[in-house]
């Protein structure tokens, strides 16, 4: 039972991600969307990273990190929209966090 | 078969639209059978023909449209919504619609959820 | 099986209906009306729909509202409606409530205070989740 | 003189904007000079009379035109934000806008702001 | 040269309660209206009234907070809109957080 | 007088203009291209207007940005006319620039670094406020 959570505000101007980290569990996945990309460099984040040592499956969509000039890191997946719909079905559920 | 139904919130004018017609539009090209995308709270607008953005900008209800026809996708919206923002839906002939809408009541939403393997929001 | 695999085979096979996580105050929005509306649709079609309070959605359930002072046909009196159409499970995250310096005292019955584990847990025994 | 220009960005069915309504009717009634509301962003669905509310809702739209019956309070849309919004602005006889509301430009904010000795925004 | 803060929206969901306060000057005077009034129960508005030592002068429309059904303490100052109003031009400027 | 007094006084007289506060990012809302309309139609009848980017709404300043890559037509491109409309103020919050791992390196020159107090000084010098 994995959910997909959906991540497109920035952590920096809203509670969302603070909220969709109290319910994640170590088997689902995020990928960060439109403005959820600017909470890569989020505090909330390097938490995250920490607390699951690595083997977090973390996506963001590459062309809106590249529109915003948000540097990644290789830790994290570089997606594109077609990744996103792939990861819809190999996950039990969607949650969106906007 | 993997189904898919799809709930659009934002607004034809909001950048964030722009997101859920891609993933719609990789979700059809991957060969995912979409059921409807079901468009609630300011996502009603879209049904406005009256909407004018600037040329230069993204034109997200031709987008639908588009995608409605290559793809016969059903696109609903939600009446109360639509009628809270403007939209007169209760007239016959109504010229205000955009015709690739079907305007529906929330019992749709009931039907493509239980009918569709996920339903995301957007 | 252990008793731990048998409790959550339990929780597994129950999977099913829509789960709708309300995160926005009452009184600022139409989202919690919003919410209300699709939850109380899905109880007429006699479809499984679960509530879920979280973040500020979590004043939505707070006892002694009253909408009218700012002149706010008050929503939150059809919550006692959850009943008539089989709408039983309702769920607030403790951590929400805490860290906003809230009471457990809510308008209508038989609301279940989970801690942010359980909560999650519920969340995921649904089929489809949306969050308004 | 006590002026007062005041824009509202919130649309007719949010309650945001009964706050709104309530600070202006209390600024006339205290006999402050109100010269104008400008609509902006989603304020300017204020101006679309096919809007319906619910009729036990607050209806914001007939309470702005009350103030500007009552009190001559000028109440202005602002023409893009109106055209973006399934508002059409540029028809002849048009029926489709409320008439206590004056189809402007920016360039109205501009002179609102300047004359008022106060600016507020909801 | 005093600012009117008029606070709509709550600290426990959005950053802009920490925005209004990081340009605060003593001599400013808030309004917590909408669900600004939650945020009287946030961190931020226990370290504003430390910091100002009791000077400060915070008001809250009484309505807005009665509707919500919070508890407000005698320090804040309980008004309605005509306060409101009085306010904006006992101010030389208002500034809207929403 | 004291030089403190003068110092004060030379920044009370300089009140006049309008302020925009800019606090939402770029690219999901039209916050930052309404506020930019407001500030052209400021300039254009030659009206003081002085901007400021504080919270996420300092992202529309970051260098190397492309609205294109997801559709959006970059309205950013449009913030080389401010020197056009004689629009010459320009801050943005030191601090906000610092909590989101931001360099001081932007799109357009002569952007004033401000911290939190320097911000909330230049803001007082103006007559009336508006924020997107």
């Amino acid at each position: 039972m994995s959910t997909l959570h959906l991540v497109r505000q920035s952590a920096f101007a809203t509670n969302d991600f603070a909220q969709c980290l109290s319910v994640f569990d170590h088997q689902d996945s995020i990928v960060l969307m439109d403005d959820g990309c600017y909470s890569l460099k989020h505090s909330l984040m390097d938490s995250l990273l920490k607390r699951v040592d690595g083997t977090l499956n973390i996506n963001i969509i590459a062309s809106h990190a590249k529109a915003r000039a948000i540097e990644t890191m290789a830790t994290i997946n570089h997606i594109d929209m077609a990744d996103v719909v792939d990861l819809t079905f190999n996950h039990n559920k969607v949650i969106t966090w906007q | 078969m993997k189904t898919l139904a799809v709930v659009v919130t934002t607004p034809p004018y909001s950048h964030l639209t722009i997101t859920a017609l891609t993933y719609v539009e990789a979700a059809l090209v991957a060969g995912i059978n979409v059921i409807g995308v079901f468009f609630y709270q300011d996502g009603a607008m879209h049904a406005n023909k009256n909407i004018s953005i600037a040329s230069d900008e993204y034109q997200a209800i031709e987008h639908w449209q588009r995608l409605h026809q290559q793809y016969q996708l059903p696109l609903h919206i939600c009446i109360t919504a639509a009628e809270k923002r403007g939209i007169a839906c209760d007239v016959i002939d109504n010229n205000q619609i955009n015709k690739a809408f079907t305007v529906s009541g929330l019992g749709e939403l009931v039907e493509l959820t239980t009918k569709a393997s996920r339903l995301v929001q957007f | 099986m252990t008793s731990i695999e048998l409790a959550t085979s339990v929780v597994l096979s129950k999977e099913c209906g829509l789960a709708i996580i309300n995160s926005k105050a009452p009184f600022s929005s139409t989202y919690g009306k919003d919410a209300l509306d699709v939850a109380l649709i899905f109880g007429s079609f006699e479809q499984k729909v679960s509530l879920f309070f979280q973040g500020d959605g979590v004043y939505q359930l707070i006892a002694n509202q009253d909408g009218r002072l700012v002149s706010i046909k008050d929503y939150l009196k059809t919550f006692s409606a959850f009943e008539f159409y089989d709408i039983e499970d309702i769920y607030v995250c403790q951590q929400s409530l805490v860290n906003r310096q809230l009471d457990e005292a809510f308008h209508i019955n038989d609301v279940q205070v989970l801690t942010s584990i359980e909560f999650g847990l519920a969340l995921n025994r649904h089929q489809h989740i949306l969050r308004f």
